[in-house]
Protein backbone atom coordinates (compact mmCIF):
# COMPACT_ATOMS: atom_id res chain seq x y z
CA UNK A 1 0.00 0.00 0.00
CA UNK A 2 1.46 2.96 -1.08
CA UNK A 3 -0.36 5.45 -0.43
CA UNK A 4 -1.40 7.36 2.89
CA UNK A 5 -5.15 6.58 4.62
CA UNK A 6 -6.22 10.06 6.18
CA UNK A 7 -8.19 9.31 9.15
CA UNK A 8 -9.43 12.49 9.86
CA UNK A 9 -13.14 12.60 7.91
CA UNK A 10 -13.26 14.10 4.05
CA UNK A 11 -15.53 16.60 3.57
CA UNK A 12 -17.52 13.74 1.43
CA UNK A 13 -16.56 11.14 -1.27
CA UNK A 14 -16.03 13.40 -3.80
CA UNK A 15 -13.11 15.03 -1.38
CA UNK A 16 -11.91 11.59 -0.82
CA UNK A 17 -11.51 10.27 -4.61
CA UNK A 18 -9.57 13.46 -5.31
CA UNK A 19 -7.51 12.67 -2.79
CA UNK A 20 -6.59 9.10 -3.97
CA UNK A 21 -6.09 10.77 -7.81
CA UNK A 22 -3.46 13.26 -6.41
CA UNK A 23 -2.30 10.81 -3.99
CA UNK A 24 -1.66 8.21 -7.01
CA UNK A 25 -0.57 11.17 -9.70
CA UNK A 26 -2.97 10.08 -12.22
CA UNK A 27 -5.09 12.38 -15.07
CA UNK A 28 -8.31 13.15 -13.02
CA UNK A 29 -9.54 13.01 -17.13
CA UNK A 30 -8.20 9.43 -17.22
CA UNK A 31 -8.88 7.50 -13.88
CA UNK A 32 -7.41 4.47 -13.26
CA UNK A 33 -10.87 3.47 -12.05
CA UNK A 34 -9.63 -0.46 -10.98
CA UNK A 35 -6.97 1.19 -8.65
CA UNK A 36 -8.36 4.01 -7.10
CA UNK A 37 -12.03 1.77 -6.61
CA UNK A 38 -9.73 -0.67 -4.48
CA UNK A 39 -8.37 2.05 -2.65
CA UNK A 40 -11.52 3.67 -2.41
CA UNK A 41 -12.67 0.68 -0.69
CA UNK A 42 -9.66 -0.21 1.35
CA UNK A 43 -10.22 2.99 3.19
CA UNK A 44 -14.04 2.45 3.66
CA UNK A 45 -12.92 -0.66 5.08
CA UNK A 46 -10.18 0.99 7.76
CA UNK A 47 -12.75 3.20 9.21
CA UNK A 48 -14.71 -0.27 9.75
CA UNK A 49 -12.17 -1.20 11.70
CA UNK A 50 -11.81 2.20 13.58
CA UNK A 51 -15.20 1.58 14.14
CA UNK A 52 -15.95 5.02 12.43
CA UNK A 53 -19.71 5.62 10.91
CA UNK A 54 -19.28 6.06 7.05
CA UNK A 55 -21.72 8.07 5.58
CA UNK A 56 -24.54 7.21 3.32
CA UNK A 57 -22.68 8.69 0.44
CA UNK A 58 -19.36 7.50 0.75
CA UNK A 59 -21.24 3.82 0.09
CA UNK A 60 -23.63 5.33 -3.00
CA UNK A 61 -19.99 6.24 -4.43
CA UNK A 62 -18.33 2.90 -3.46
CA UNK A 63 -21.31 1.15 -5.65
CA UNK A 64 -21.03 3.71 -8.61
CA UNK A 65 -16.98 2.97 -8.73
CA UNK A 66 -18.04 -0.46 -8.65
CA UNK A 67 -20.33 -0.56 -11.33
CA UNK A 68 -18.37 1.93 -13.60
CA UNK A 69 -15.55 -0.59 -13.16
CA UNK A 70 -17.63 -3.70 -14.33
CA UNK A 71 -18.73 -1.68 -17.18
CA UNK A 72 -14.95 -0.99 -18.15
CA UNK A 73 -14.04 -4.19 -18.27
CA UNK A 74 -17.35 -5.62 -20.64
CA UNK A 75 -16.13 -5.97 -24.08
CA UNK A 76 -16.81 -2.86 -25.85
CA UNK A 77 -19.44 -4.42 -28.33
CA UNK A 78 -21.36 -5.71 -25.53
CA UNK A 79 -21.04 -2.11 -24.23
CA UNK A 80 -22.32 -0.90 -26.95
CA UNK A 81 -25.09 -3.04 -27.51
CA UNK A 82 -26.38 -2.04 -24.15
CA UNK A 83 -25.96 1.55 -23.97
CA UNK A 84 -24.72 2.77 -27.55
CA UNK A 85 -24.58 6.41 -26.53
CA UNK A 86 -22.21 6.27 -22.82
CA UNK A 87 -18.79 6.41 -24.67
CA UNK A 88 -17.12 6.38 -21.21
CA UNK A 89 -18.23 4.82 -17.90
CA UNK A 90 -16.45 7.81 -15.83
CA UNK A 91 -17.47 10.45 -17.86
CA UNK A 92 -20.21 11.39 -15.42
CA UNK A 93 -17.66 11.14 -12.55
CA UNK A 94 -14.81 13.13 -14.05
CA UNK A 95 -17.36 15.91 -14.56
CA UNK A 96 -19.17 15.85 -11.02
CA UNK A 97 -15.25 15.71 -9.75
CA UNK A 98 -14.19 18.65 -11.38
CA UNK A 99 -16.92 20.61 -10.72
CA UNK A 100 -16.40 19.59 -7.12
CA UNK A 101 -12.76 20.39 -7.42
CA UNK A 102 -13.51 23.78 -8.94
CA UNK A 103 -15.53 24.77 -5.82
CA UNK A 104 -13.04 23.35 -3.25
CA UNK A 105 -10.20 25.47 -4.52
CA UNK A 106 -12.73 28.46 -4.76
CA UNK A 107 -13.21 27.75 -1.25
CA UNK A 108 -9.74 27.87 -0.76
CA UNK A 109 -9.16 31.09 -2.24
CA UNK A 110 -11.90 32.33 0.00
CA UNK A 111 -10.59 31.61 3.24
CA UNK A 112 -7.44 33.16 2.11
CA UNK A 113 -9.72 35.92 1.55
CA UNK A 114 -11.08 35.76 4.96
CA UNK A 115 -7.85 36.02 6.77
CA UNK A 116 -6.41 38.95 4.92
CA UNK A 117 -9.74 40.62 5.75
CA UNK A 118 -9.14 40.11 9.26
CA UNK A 119 -6.19 42.27 8.72
CA UNK A 120 -8.03 45.41 8.46
CA UNK A 121 -9.55 46.68 11.87
CA UNK A 122 -12.58 49.24 11.86
CA UNK A 123 -13.06 51.50 14.60
CA UNK A 124 -13.62 50.19 18.03
CA UNK A 125 -16.39 51.04 20.78
CA UNK A 126 -19.38 50.80 18.11
CA UNK A 127 -22.53 50.41 19.70
CA UNK A 128 -25.41 50.94 17.25
CA UNK A 129 -27.95 53.18 18.13
CA UNK A 130 -31.74 51.56 17.89
CA UNK A 131 -33.10 55.10 15.99
CA UNK A 132 -34.77 54.52 12.70
CA UNK A 133 -36.81 57.92 12.51
CA UNK A 134 -36.82 58.77 8.69
CA UNK A 135 -35.52 61.90 7.84
CA UNK A 136 -38.35 63.58 5.83
CA UNK A 137 -36.76 65.94 2.86
CA UNK A 138 -40.59 66.74 1.52
CA UNK A 139 -42.57 67.17 4.50
CA UNK A 140 -45.84 67.85 3.09
CA UNK A 141 -44.67 68.45 -0.38
CA UNK A 142 -45.88 71.42 -2.63
CA UNK A 143 -49.17 70.89 -0.23
CA UNK A 144 -51.06 74.64 0.44
CA UNK A 145 -53.49 75.19 3.23
CA UNK A 146 -56.11 75.98 0.51
CA UNK A 147 -55.70 72.17 -0.37
CA UNK A 148 -56.09 70.96 2.88
CA UNK A 149 -59.57 73.01 2.99
CA UNK A 150 -60.67 71.51 -0.53
CA UNK A 151 -59.74 68.41 1.23
CA UNK A 152 -61.56 68.52 4.63
CA UNK A 153 -64.94 70.44 2.79
CA UNK A 154 -64.69 67.14 0.39
CA UNK A 155 -64.72 65.00 2.68
CA UNK A 156 -67.65 66.61 4.77
CA UNK A 157 -69.24 66.48 1.93
CA UNK A 158 -69.00 62.80 1.14
CA UNK A 159 -69.75 62.43 4.75
CA UNK A 160 -73.26 64.06 3.97
CA UNK A 161 -73.54 62.82 0.86
CA UNK A 162 -76.46 60.27 -0.02
CA UNK A 163 -75.88 57.44 -1.14
CA UNK A 164 -72.63 56.57 0.94
CA UNK A 165 -69.39 57.63 -0.90
CA UNK A 166 -68.70 54.98 -3.19
CA UNK A 167 -64.60 53.68 -2.73
CA UNK A 168 -62.94 54.46 -5.67
CA UNK A 169 -60.23 52.21 -6.98
CA UNK A 170 -57.30 54.06 -8.04
CA UNK A 171 -55.80 51.69 -10.61
CA UNK A 172 -51.78 51.26 -10.41
CA UNK A 173 -50.29 49.10 -13.09
CA UNK A 174 -48.17 46.47 -11.52
CA UNK A 175 -45.07 47.95 -14.20
CA UNK A 176 -46.04 51.46 -12.90
CA UNK A 177 -45.84 49.93 -9.15
CA UNK A 178 -42.31 48.55 -10.31
CA UNK A 179 -40.66 51.97 -11.36
CA UNK A 180 -41.89 53.01 -8.09
CA UNK A 181 -40.05 50.56 -5.92
CA UNK A 182 -36.99 51.21 -8.10
CA UNK A 183 -37.05 54.37 -7.32
CA UNK A 184 -37.36 54.05 -3.78
CA UNK A 185 -34.57 51.70 -3.80
CA UNK A 186 -31.79 54.03 -5.40
CA UNK A 187 -29.41 54.89 -2.77
CA UNK A 188 -30.93 52.34 -0.27
CA UNK A 189 -29.66 49.32 1.23
CA UNK A 190 -32.95 47.90 2.56
CA UNK A 191 -36.38 48.48 2.40
CA UNK A 192 -39.29 47.08 4.30
CA UNK A 193 -42.06 46.07 2.80
CA UNK A 194 -44.33 47.43 5.21
CA UNK A 195 -42.38 50.98 4.06
CA UNK A 196 -43.70 50.24 0.18
CA UNK A 197 -47.43 49.36 1.75
CA UNK A 198 -47.99 52.38 3.49
CA UNK A 199 -51.30 54.58 2.76
CA UNK A 200 -52.20 51.76 0.19
CA UNK A 201 -55.56 50.53 -0.70
CA UNK A 202 -56.12 46.66 -0.78
CA UNK A 203 -55.50 46.68 -4.90
CA UNK A 204 -52.47 48.98 -4.35
CA UNK A 205 -51.16 46.22 -1.55
CA UNK A 206 -51.61 43.61 -4.05
CA UNK A 207 -50.17 45.24 -7.34
CA UNK A 208 -47.13 45.99 -4.75
CA UNK A 209 -46.65 42.60 -4.20
CA UNK A 210 -46.79 41.12 -8.02
CA UNK A 211 -44.45 44.17 -8.37
CA UNK A 212 -42.01 42.79 -5.83
CA UNK A 213 -42.31 38.84 -6.94
CA UNK A 214 -41.46 40.60 -10.61
CA UNK A 215 -37.86 41.99 -9.67
CA UNK A 216 -37.49 39.17 -7.54
CA UNK A 217 -37.90 37.66 -10.56
CA UNK A 218 -35.36 39.90 -12.42
CA UNK A 219 -33.10 39.44 -9.52
CA UNK A 220 -32.88 43.06 -8.81
CA UNK A 221 -34.11 42.51 -5.05
CA UNK A 222 -33.71 40.15 -2.62
CA UNK A 223 -36.25 39.74 0.07
CA UNK A 224 -35.56 38.42 3.74
CA UNK A 225 -36.98 37.97 6.87
CA UNK A 226 -35.38 36.80 9.93
CA UNK A 227 -38.12 36.16 12.40
CA UNK A 228 -41.84 35.17 11.48
CA UNK A 229 -44.14 37.90 11.48
CA UNK A 230 -40.84 40.03 11.16
CA UNK A 231 -40.10 42.89 8.93
CA UNK A 232 -39.81 42.07 5.71
CA UNK A 233 -36.80 43.53 3.92
CA UNK A 234 -36.27 44.10 0.55
CA UNK A 235 -32.65 44.42 -0.45
CA UNK A 236 -31.43 45.29 -3.60
CA UNK A 237 -29.20 42.72 -5.43
CA UNK A 238 -25.87 42.95 -6.42
CA UNK A 239 -25.78 40.74 -9.58
CA UNK B 1 10.88 51.32 15.65
CA UNK B 2 11.08 55.06 14.38
CA UNK B 3 8.98 58.68 16.26
CA UNK B 4 7.24 58.17 13.01
CA UNK B 5 6.58 54.32 12.82
CA UNK B 6 4.94 55.07 16.57
CA UNK B 7 2.80 58.01 15.40
CA UNK B 8 0.97 55.64 13.03
CA UNK B 9 0.72 53.09 15.21
CA UNK B 10 -0.40 55.00 18.22
CA UNK B 11 -3.22 56.25 15.39
CA UNK B 12 -4.18 52.68 14.49
CA UNK B 13 -4.33 51.47 18.56
CA UNK B 14 -6.39 54.57 19.64
CA UNK B 15 -8.68 54.00 16.25
CA UNK B 16 -8.76 50.58 16.75
CA UNK B 17 -9.18 50.38 20.96
CA UNK B 18 -12.69 50.06 22.47
CA UNK B 19 -11.90 52.16 25.11
CA UNK B 20 -9.45 55.19 25.36
CA UNK B 21 -6.04 54.25 25.61
CA UNK B 22 -3.73 55.88 28.33
CA UNK B 23 -0.11 57.05 27.74
CA UNK B 24 1.04 54.25 29.94
CA UNK B 25 -1.19 51.24 28.05
CA UNK B 26 0.18 52.86 24.79
CA UNK B 27 3.59 52.71 26.17
CA UNK B 28 3.44 49.53 27.43
CA UNK B 29 1.86 47.77 23.90
CA UNK B 30 4.59 49.95 22.21
CA UNK B 31 7.56 49.13 24.83
CA UNK B 32 8.34 52.96 24.51
CA UNK B 33 8.82 55.33 27.58
CA UNK B 34 5.27 56.91 28.66
CA UNK B 35 6.53 60.26 28.76
CA UNK B 36 7.17 60.42 25.12
CA UNK B 37 3.64 59.62 24.10
CA UNK B 38 1.99 63.36 24.41
CA UNK B 39 4.48 64.66 21.84
CA UNK B 40 3.61 62.22 19.41
CA UNK B 41 -0.26 62.22 20.02
CA UNK B 42 0.06 65.88 19.44
CA UNK B 43 1.46 65.08 15.92
CA UNK B 44 -1.31 62.77 15.31
CA UNK B 45 -3.81 65.63 16.24
CA UNK B 46 -1.71 67.91 13.70
CA UNK B 47 -2.00 65.55 10.88
CA UNK B 48 -5.86 65.73 11.59
CA UNK B 49 -6.00 69.66 11.33
CA UNK B 50 -6.87 69.88 7.99
CA UNK B 51 -9.77 66.64 8.61
CA UNK B 52 -12.88 65.56 9.96
CA UNK B 53 -11.37 63.40 13.06
CA UNK B 54 -9.63 64.53 16.42
CA UNK B 55 -7.82 62.92 19.19
CA UNK B 56 -9.71 63.42 22.63
CA UNK B 57 -8.35 62.82 25.86
CA UNK B 58 -10.61 61.61 27.80
CA UNK B 59 -10.72 59.89 31.21
CA UNK B 60 -7.23 59.68 31.33
CA UNK B 61 -6.92 58.38 27.98
CA UNK B 62 -6.57 58.72 24.11
CA UNK B 63 -9.35 58.10 21.47
CA UNK B 64 -10.56 59.37 17.88
CA UNK B 65 -13.26 60.64 17.42
CA UNK B 66 -15.29 62.98 15.07
CA UNK B 67 -14.77 66.95 15.32
CA UNK B 68 -17.96 68.19 16.76
CA UNK B 69 -19.29 70.21 13.66
CA UNK B 70 -20.16 67.07 12.22
CA UNK B 71 -22.79 65.66 15.00
CA UNK B 72 -25.60 66.83 12.81
CA UNK B 73 -24.59 64.77 10.05
CA UNK B 74 -23.60 61.49 12.21
CA UNK B 75 -27.22 61.97 13.73
CA UNK B 76 -28.69 61.06 10.47
CA UNK B 77 -27.05 57.95 10.07
CA UNK B 78 -29.50 54.92 10.64
CA UNK B 79 -32.17 57.50 9.63
CA UNK B 80 -33.69 56.61 6.59
CA UNK B 81 -34.31 59.54 4.66
CA UNK B 82 -37.97 59.63 3.11
CA UNK B 83 -38.26 61.73 0.07
CA UNK B 84 -41.94 60.82 -0.48
CA UNK B 85 -44.71 63.80 0.01
CA UNK B 86 -47.27 63.40 2.01
CA UNK B 87 -50.06 60.38 0.60
CA UNK B 88 -53.65 60.99 0.21
CA UNK B 89 -54.35 59.14 2.88
CA UNK B 90 -52.03 61.27 5.17
CA UNK B 91 -53.07 64.62 3.68
CA UNK B 92 -56.77 63.70 4.51
CA UNK B 93 -56.60 62.76 8.01
CA UNK B 94 -53.85 66.01 8.37
CA UNK B 95 -56.70 68.00 6.90
CA UNK B 96 -59.48 66.38 9.51
CA UNK B 97 -57.13 67.30 12.27
CA UNK B 98 -56.19 70.95 11.34
CA UNK B 99 -59.75 71.43 11.28
CA UNK B 100 -61.36 69.26 14.33
CA UNK B 101 -58.47 69.66 17.17
CA UNK B 102 -58.28 68.48 19.13
CA UNK B 103 -59.68 64.84 17.89
CA UNK B 104 -59.55 61.02 18.55
CA UNK B 105 -58.15 58.81 15.92
CA UNK B 106 -61.97 56.94 15.94
CA UNK B 107 -63.43 60.83 15.16
CA UNK B 108 -61.14 60.90 12.37
CA UNK B 109 -61.84 57.18 10.90
CA UNK B 110 -65.88 58.01 11.12
CA UNK B 111 -65.25 60.78 8.58
CA UNK B 112 -62.52 58.99 6.29
CA UNK B 113 -64.43 56.19 6.73
CA UNK B 114 -61.42 53.71 7.31
CA UNK B 115 -58.81 53.07 9.27
CA UNK B 116 -55.98 55.82 9.79
CA UNK B 117 -53.08 54.16 12.27
CA UNK B 118 -50.33 54.38 9.93
CA UNK B 119 -51.57 58.05 8.46
CA UNK B 120 -51.41 58.81 12.10
CA UNK B 121 -47.97 57.51 12.36
CA UNK B 122 -46.78 58.95 9.34
CA UNK B 123 -48.15 62.53 10.83
CA UNK B 124 -46.38 62.01 13.98
CA UNK B 125 -43.25 60.93 12.33
CA UNK B 126 -42.91 63.91 10.02
CA UNK B 127 -44.14 65.54 13.11
CA UNK B 128 -47.15 67.87 11.82
CA UNK B 129 -48.99 66.31 14.36
CA UNK B 130 -48.86 65.60 18.33
CA UNK B 131 -50.61 64.03 20.96
CA UNK B 132 -52.47 66.72 23.08
CA UNK B 133 -53.69 64.72 25.82
CA UNK B 134 -56.63 61.91 26.19
CA UNK B 135 -60.11 62.44 25.68
CA UNK B 136 -62.08 62.07 28.89
CA UNK B 137 -64.84 59.01 28.61
CA UNK B 138 -64.34 55.34 27.95
CA UNK B 139 -60.84 53.78 27.00
CA UNK B 140 -59.36 57.74 27.09
CA UNK B 141 -58.70 57.86 23.88
CA UNK B 142 -55.14 60.22 22.61
CA UNK B 143 -56.39 63.73 21.03
CA UNK B 144 -54.19 64.78 17.99
CA UNK B 145 -53.65 68.26 17.08
CA UNK B 146 -51.28 69.96 14.96
CA UNK B 147 -48.12 71.07 16.18
CA UNK B 148 -45.95 74.58 15.60
CA UNK B 149 -43.97 72.94 12.45
CA UNK B 150 -47.07 72.26 10.72
CA UNK B 151 -47.64 75.93 11.00
CA UNK B 152 -44.47 76.89 9.85
CA UNK B 153 -44.36 74.86 6.75
CA UNK B 154 -48.02 76.14 5.84
CA UNK B 155 -47.12 79.76 6.99
CA UNK B 156 -49.88 80.19 9.26
CA UNK B 157 -49.75 82.24 12.22
CA UNK B 158 -52.17 80.27 14.39
CA UNK B 159 -55.05 77.79 13.07
CA UNK B 160 -57.24 81.19 13.40
CA UNK B 161 -55.73 81.31 9.95
CA UNK B 162 -56.87 78.48 8.36
CA UNK B 163 -59.04 79.19 5.36
CA UNK B 164 -62.77 79.09 6.41
CA UNK B 165 -64.75 76.38 4.94
CA UNK B 166 -67.63 76.36 2.94
CA UNK B 167 -69.39 73.80 4.22
CA UNK B 168 -69.47 72.28 7.83
CA UNK C 1 -21.26 72.63 0.66
CA UNK C 2 -17.79 73.01 -0.59
CA UNK C 3 -16.34 69.89 -2.02
CA UNK C 4 -13.51 70.37 0.77
CA UNK C 5 -16.37 70.14 3.22
CA UNK C 6 -18.09 66.90 1.40
CA UNK C 7 -15.04 65.56 1.78
CA UNK C 8 -14.74 65.91 5.91
CA UNK C 9 -18.60 65.26 6.40
CA UNK C 10 -18.01 61.89 4.36
CA UNK C 11 -14.81 61.16 6.25
CA UNK C 12 -16.69 61.64 9.47
CA UNK C 13 -19.58 59.13 8.33
CA UNK C 14 -17.55 56.62 6.80
CA UNK C 15 -15.91 57.12 10.37
CA UNK C 16 -18.99 56.74 12.52
CA UNK C 17 -20.94 54.67 10.51
CA UNK C 18 -21.61 50.69 11.90
CA UNK C 19 -21.72 49.38 8.28
CA UNK C 20 -19.86 50.57 4.79
CA UNK C 21 -21.64 53.16 3.59
CA UNK C 22 -22.34 53.33 0.14
CA UNK C 23 -21.78 56.35 -2.62
CA UNK C 24 -25.56 56.53 -2.63
CA UNK C 25 -26.17 56.28 0.72
CA UNK C 26 -23.50 59.02 1.31
CA UNK C 27 -25.02 61.23 -1.30
CA UNK C 28 -28.53 60.99 0.05
CA UNK C 29 -27.27 62.25 3.47
CA UNK C 30 -25.70 64.59 1.99
CA UNK C 31 -27.67 65.67 -0.88
CA UNK C 32 -25.02 65.08 -3.43
CA UNK C 33 -24.94 63.32 -6.74
CA UNK C 34 -23.73 59.89 -6.56
CA UNK C 35 -21.25 60.30 -9.05
CA UNK C 36 -19.51 62.63 -7.37
CA UNK C 37 -18.95 60.57 -4.15
CA UNK C 38 -15.85 58.16 -5.43
CA UNK C 39 -13.52 61.15 -6.18
CA UNK C 40 -13.77 62.16 -2.72
CA UNK C 41 -13.39 58.99 -1.21
CA UNK C 42 -10.30 59.50 -3.57
CA UNK C 43 -9.20 62.75 -1.55
CA UNK C 44 -9.88 61.09 1.67
CA UNK C 45 -7.67 58.20 0.83
CA UNK C 46 -5.14 60.40 -0.44
CA UNK C 47 -5.75 62.67 2.71
CA UNK C 48 -4.52 59.71 4.96
CA UNK C 49 -1.31 58.09 2.79
CA UNK C 50 0.57 59.34 5.30
CA UNK C 51 -1.00 57.78 8.51
CA UNK C 52 -2.25 54.62 9.81
CA UNK C 53 -6.24 54.60 8.66
CA UNK C 54 -7.34 54.02 5.22
CA UNK C 55 -10.77 53.92 3.16
CA UNK C 56 -11.42 50.49 2.31
CA UNK C 57 -14.00 49.40 -0.10
CA UNK C 58 -16.14 46.92 1.02
CA UNK C 59 -19.64 45.22 0.39
CA UNK C 60 -20.64 48.19 -2.13
CA UNK C 61 -19.47 50.49 0.53
CA UNK C 62 -17.05 52.05 2.45
CA UNK C 63 -15.12 51.63 5.70
CA UNK C 64 -12.21 53.43 7.23
CA UNK C 65 -9.91 50.99 8.58
CA UNK C 66 -6.53 50.28 9.76
CA UNK C 67 -4.18 49.51 7.24
CA UNK C 68 -3.02 45.75 8.00
CA UNK C 69 0.60 46.32 9.07
CA UNK C 70 -0.96 47.73 11.82
CA UNK C 71 -2.95 44.34 12.54
CA UNK C 72 0.15 42.90 14.71
CA UNK C 73 -0.17 46.04 17.12
CA UNK C 74 -3.72 46.04 17.68
CA UNK C 75 -3.76 42.52 18.45
CA UNK C 76 -1.77 42.96 20.97
CA UNK C 77 -5.04 45.12 22.78
CA UNK C 78 -6.53 41.78 23.19
CA UNK C 79 -9.66 42.94 21.24
CA UNK C 80 -11.99 40.10 20.72
CA UNK C 81 -11.73 38.21 17.33
CA UNK C 82 -14.49 39.66 14.96
CA UNK C 83 -15.41 36.51 13.41
CA UNK C 84 -14.76 33.00 14.22
CA UNK C 85 -12.66 30.67 11.39
CA UNK C 86 -14.91 28.72 9.19
CA UNK C 87 -14.78 24.97 9.07
CA UNK C 88 -13.92 23.35 5.24
CA UNK C 89 -17.71 22.14 5.01
CA UNK C 90 -18.70 25.78 5.97
CA UNK C 91 -16.25 27.51 3.30
CA UNK C 92 -16.91 24.91 0.68
CA UNK C 93 -20.74 25.40 1.07
CA UNK C 94 -20.68 29.58 1.41
CA UNK C 95 -17.95 29.43 -2.02
CA UNK C 96 -21.20 26.99 -4.29
CA UNK C 97 -23.55 29.84 -2.68
CA UNK C 98 -21.51 32.72 -3.77
CA UNK C 99 -20.86 31.76 -7.39
CA UNK C 100 -24.28 30.32 -7.93
CA UNK C 101 -26.50 32.17 -6.25
CA UNK C 102 -29.92 32.02 -5.99
CA UNK C 103 -29.12 28.31 -5.30
CA UNK C 104 -30.75 25.04 -3.65
CA UNK C 105 -29.54 23.09 -0.96
CA UNK C 106 -29.83 19.90 -3.22
CA UNK C 107 -27.99 22.02 -5.93
CA UNK C 108 -24.97 22.53 -3.31
CA UNK C 109 -25.56 18.58 -1.81
CA UNK C 110 -25.06 17.47 -5.28
CA UNK C 111 -21.94 19.46 -5.95
CA UNK C 112 -20.44 18.57 -2.87
CA UNK C 113 -21.59 15.18 -3.07
CA UNK C 114 -22.95 15.29 1.12
CA UNK C 115 -25.54 16.92 3.23
CA UNK C 116 -25.12 20.33 4.01
CA UNK C 117 -27.72 21.25 6.35
CA UNK C 118 -25.47 21.72 9.14
CA UNK C 119 -23.04 23.76 7.00
CA UNK C 120 -26.30 25.99 5.75
CA UNK C 121 -27.70 26.26 9.53
CA UNK C 122 -24.30 27.36 10.58
CA UNK C 123 -24.24 30.12 7.24
CA UNK C 124 -27.12 31.45 8.83
CA UNK C 125 -26.43 32.12 11.97
CA UNK C 126 -23.88 34.06 11.34
CA UNK C 127 -26.02 36.06 8.90
CA UNK C 128 -23.57 35.58 5.62
CA UNK C 129 -26.12 33.39 3.58
CA UNK C 130 -29.95 34.03 3.64
CA UNK C 131 -32.86 33.18 2.23
CA UNK C 132 -33.77 34.84 -1.45
CA UNK C 133 -37.61 33.18 -1.90
CA UNK C 134 -38.19 30.36 -3.01
CA UNK C 135 -37.65 28.34 -6.99
CA UNK C 136 -40.56 27.65 -9.13
CA UNK C 137 -41.13 23.79 -9.25
CA UNK C 138 -42.07 20.62 -7.28
CA UNK C 139 -41.47 21.27 -3.58
CA UNK C 140 -40.71 24.91 -4.35
CA UNK C 141 -37.64 24.87 -2.48
CA UNK C 142 -35.80 27.38 -0.38
CA UNK C 143 -33.41 29.77 -2.50
CA UNK C 144 -30.21 30.75 -0.77
CA UNK C 145 -27.79 33.84 -1.65
CA UNK C 146 -25.18 35.59 0.16
CA UNK C 147 -25.51 38.87 2.35
CA UNK C 148 -23.62 41.92 2.54
CA UNK C 149 -22.22 40.90 5.88
CA UNK C 150 -20.30 37.94 4.05
CA UNK C 151 -18.76 40.82 1.19
CA UNK C 152 -17.70 42.78 4.12
CA UNK C 153 -16.44 40.05 5.76
CA UNK C 154 -14.42 38.56 2.96
CA UNK C 155 -13.39 42.05 2.14
CA UNK C 156 -14.98 41.83 -1.29
CA UNK C 157 -16.93 44.93 -3.19
CA UNK C 158 -19.12 42.69 -4.35
CA UNK C 159 -20.00 39.56 -6.01
CA UNK C 160 -18.24 40.23 -9.09
CA UNK C 161 -14.89 40.94 -7.29
CA UNK C 162 -15.07 36.78 -6.22
CA UNK C 163 -11.97 35.25 -7.82
CA UNK C 164 -12.33 33.27 -10.98
CA UNK C 165 -14.21 30.19 -11.11
CA UNK C 166 -11.45 27.54 -12.99
CA UNK C 167 -14.38 25.85 -14.58
CA UNK C 168 -18.39 26.82 -14.88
Amino acid sequence: MDYVVKLEAYEGPFDLLLDLIEQNEVDILDIPIAVITEQYLEYLHTLQEQDLAIGGEFLVMAATLIRIKAKMLLPPEEVEAEEPEEEDPRERLVEQLLRYKAYKEAAARLTERYHGALGYYTRGGRQSQAVRIPIFTNVVGDLTVKDLAAVFAQLMKDLHAEPPHQTIIQRVSVAQRLAEIRVCLVGRSRLTFAELLQERTRAEVVVTFLAILELIRLREIRVRQTSTFGYIEILPDYV
Amino acid sequence: MTLHEAERTIEALIFAADEPLSAGRLAEILGMDPKSIPALVERIQRRHQDGALMVREVGGGYQLVTKPEYAPWIEKLGRPVVHAPLSQASTETLAIIAYRQPVTKAEIEEIRGVRCDSAINNLLERELICELGRKDGPGRPILYGVTEKFLVHFGLKGLEDLPPLSIT
